[in-house]
């Protein structure tokens, strides 16, 4: 196991899954200017994923591409987090689900900035860009939807209660992200550990909802070693056409 | 009547109408109608195209395909604002689309099937889309001219991103061959029918015409479609769906088959394969968007109040 | 085309796709028996459906198996009726689906235990058993449900109002109807509408129900020219692993 | 406390106490939770196999494992049934899973991610739950013992479907190995689970030991179960994920790792990687069950009162 390839998987297969999930909503938003803005942070996260999976198949050497490692791999050899996987729900968890990961993407890709490896640099400066305004978004609707009724307050709550056991994994270090960091590819994950509370913490408050007392957090996605079940549905969606059509250029 | 002298007059000479001019009631009416409808075709038109995104082959397609259907969300929102202009609200004629009150192009009503139908989608129906409204570019009043030089602009783009799928597919293995005739055969028929009935029974056609709201005649613009169409097809090798279509060398056209209209007007009153479904997910969409819609808004006026207290 | 063949693999993928859509309930249902009896309908159906489409396969001529036909065909070559890929909604839904398609499937199952072709009267002979208990459970539940409380009632009327454009495609016949008629391999179909309809009428009285009076019909599914949108996301389902993993054993 | 000494007199004489016989308050209370636990767990465990019912990759696997789930519910119903002699509705015992008063067996807390899971499921799972319920044939509760009896049989019927589909794959291709391997990797230690805590932390054991409602200690069973499994993972060339698994020709037995119990207890709290969605399953299935649950008994109640009007 190459951490390298990894950590690239990780970033990409986040990036490509949460696309997915996001652009599920694609004519059902709440209004059209969501619909525009849900399509476009889709778009932005697919884009992405082209970026990360392509070096990873590059790095790995072995002839594949972004699109084989998108379209070819069973649900096993996929590294994203267990956050990204979790299913749309109403409009209000897919946008809690999209803060909380929008707020540790956004410090990583910081940090990523500043890595020794020029090509993650790279990538990394052209995509906080796009997530910078991500958080934004992601953050106001929070705050908008946390603050407004009680109605969508309770939502909002129980959102937050939902996933928040998934949030920790993004900001838990393993053998893979010492590396990373050892290396200097990668940033430590415990000072974006610092940054995504303090974050969240601030949101959270302007929000008025109450960030559960437990730091209790799932793990096993972005390890590969357990996968949520929803993983493996979302495959057989986006994966069909390869998978049926083995060898066709589309 | 003098007034409304005034304003033929100023049509017959090319003027835009903007919206703060007189106009009449029926020119009012006639293009809340019909901007109206062209709005609710671009929101309904994200179901069919939505319908594969999750299912695109590559990163490129899905990215593409996103892309797509983000720009009809925004042509939506442009000619809603156009109505918007002409006294109605966006909330009122999404109501009018969700009871049923507006219609919306009865080719959404057509389910897609295979990958092949995102370029059928996009080749046949944004062709025919571009023919219908190209015109609709020089049309008298100014905000619905004006969003349709955009939305023309990239109705021209996913024409060709649409045609690029076909080609692949075309050149492709045999499968991608049948899937992409497959498409045609479904989508040719109900592509002819979005010039809408023939205009010797088309109601309203005079009027709008004069008017300028409608630029030209329905079996004009048909025949128009056919005739960029046909040697398209013939060029990806696929076999237009109509053994009586010919080119007719003394009209410097093809003569081909209507379509089937018994099948649009049951579309239009709803029995289209698909006419429960849009409107169901439209509406779903509506009344589950109903708590997020409150609360955005209550939190927007939170703010303001607080402001206020703090001036 | 060979209309046999056609016919078996209406037969087969009705099976097919409505086992597939009642197996979707499992553990979901509103009371364990119901559980119980929906995996049962589903259990039968599917067993239904190796007979049908083994038989299919066999008078193809071209080694294909029942799975093969099942797990290798794109949507196109599917030829089961717009109604058996209908979402299954909830249990009202789900229910009226079943009766609308059981009350057909008894007329024409008891039909083809007459067929000329011994094999297709021996599965007829087989399947119209479980059918009859199928359609015995149908219309006392669509019974229970149109005649208990005002929301059941609503619910079901709901349903029937929803489902009855798709039931006509069963009851239509068409040049492969008509061929499997004049061979004496199945029944005419007009005569099986008339029980149908008969049939139908009797139960949505019993049931408080009111038919929708429009003898208007879907079609496009048992031809093949034009099925939902629904099937295509059925089959990424049901045909991954064997696209995934193409040529294993399980 | 004659009473009690009678009681249990009869019980370690062997007899079967039956539904109307005096018992304890604390027997009746404890068989109450224990088969309410287990009938849960039925019902709950019809949820990670289903969830691959409609990816299964043949129609002949598809059929085996409807068959099971079906089974599955079954003996939830029979449990139900055992249980309601001692005085609860299954209304009441259902209500209590879902607002969590109740447990069900932490092992589908656990999340089926490939088919090999099927297997693994089949294999370790009902093989760990026969371990446990082979002895309870014998236990003193009449209904139960009985229910156990039927139980079992089925049971062991799916471990030998589940060992078939992991010998396909571990003879399979290399993909599948690696599959089958994935599982065992995964479901091994929960499955030790399975067995609860070691007996020295295991509360309430001595006395349901003594009323003949537990019939071994956990730490035996689950000796017993790895002894049974190791050569049969040998059998399929798979490799047990336990570094220290080693035969030990003394106690005639494998030492083998515990599983790690802090992940157990989080488990019980609700940590588990799918109690929430499981238990959101189950409570969705109930609530949106309510609607037909009324009708089917509104109807029910105008059959009767019709019918006795009528005579």
């Amino acid at each position: 196991m190459d951490p390298y390839f990894e950590f690239l998987c990780r970033m990409g297969d986040n990036t490509l899954i949460l696309g997915h999930r996001v652009s599920e909503w694609c004519g059902h938003a709440p209004v059209i200017e969501e619909d525009i803005a849900l399509a476009n942070t889709a778009l932005d996260l697919i884009g992405q994923t082209q970026m990360w999976l392509g070096l990873a198949a590059e790095v790995e050497g072995k002839g594949r591409t972004a699109d084989d490692l998108a379209m070819l791999r069973d649900a096993w050899d996929f590294r994203s987090a267990l956050l990204v996987e979790q299913p749309n729900g109403d409009f209000g968890q897919t946008l809690m689900r999209q803060f909380l990961f929008d707020a540790w993407h956004l410090e990583m890709l910081k940090g990523l900035t500043q890595s020794c490896e020029p090509r993650v640099a790279e990538i990394a400066a052209k995509a906080v860009k796009e997530v910078q305004y991500h958080v934004e978004r992601s953050s106001e609707t929070v705050i908008g939807l946390g603050d407004g009724t009680e109605v969508s307050h309770d939502k909002m709550q129980a959102a937050l209660n939902l996933l928040w056991p998934f949030a920790g994994e993004l900001c838990t270090p393993d053998a893979v992200d010492d590396a990373m960091h050892a290396k200097g590819i990668a940033p430590d994950l415990t000072t974006i550990r610092t940054a995504y509370d303090t974050h969240i913490e601030s949101v959270m408050a302007e929000a008025t909802l109450t960030i559960p007392d437990s730091r209790f957090a799932h793990k096993g996605g972005k390890s590969g070693f357990q996968h949520s079940e929803h993983l493996g549905h979302i495959l057989t969606q986006m994966q069909w056409l390869q998978r049926a059509y083995p060898g066709a250029t589309w | 009547p003098e007034k409304l002298a005034t304003f033929q007059a100023r049509i017959d000479a090319g003027d835009k109408i903007e919206p703060k001019d007189w106009m009449p009631e029926g020119y009012r009416k006639t293009l809340i109608r019909q901007i109206g409808q062209h709005a609710h075709s671009e929101i309904v038109g994200q179901l069919p195209e939505g319908n594969w995104i999750t299912r695109a082959p590559t990163l490129e397609r899905k990215a593409i395909l996103l892309a797509k259907v983000q720009d009809e969300a925004g042509h939506g929102l442009y000619l809603y604002c156009a109505a918007e202009t002409l006294g109605v609200t966006r909330d009122e004629l999404t109501e009018m689309l969700l009871d049923g009150r507006m219609k919306y192009s009865s080719i959404f009503n057509y389910p897609t099937l295979t990958w092949a139908d995102m370029g059928a989608v996009g080749w046949l129906v944004d062709g025919a889309a571009i023919m219908n409204q190209v015109p609709l570019q020089r049309t008298s009043f100014g905000p619905y001219a004006r969003a349709m030089v955009r939305i023309c602009k990239e109705e021209s783009f996913h024409q060709r991103q649409g045609y690029d799928i076909m080609m692949k597919m075309a050149n492709g293995t045999e499968a991608q061959k049948r899937m992409a005739q497959d498409a045609l055969n479904r989508m040719w028929f109900p592509s002819l029918m979005m010039f809408g009935p023939s205009d010797a029974e088309s109601v309203h056609s005079e009027q709008s015409m004069s008017w300028k709201i409608k630029m030209n005649g329905n079996d004009e613009l048909r025949q128009k479609f056919v005739d960029q169409t046909v040697p398209q097809a013939e060029y990806l090798g696929l076999t237009v769906p109509d053994p009586d279509l010919k080119w007719n060398e003394t009209k410097g056209g093809y003569d081909f088959t209507g379509p089937d209209w018994d099948e649009f007007f049951e579309v239009l009153k709803g029995n289209g394969p698909c006419n429960t479904e849009r409107l169901a997910a439209r509406n779903k969409a509506w009344d589950d968007g109903a708590w997020v819609r409150e609360g955005l808004m209550a939190h927007a006026a939170k703010k303001r109040s607080a402001k206020m207290a703090a001036e």
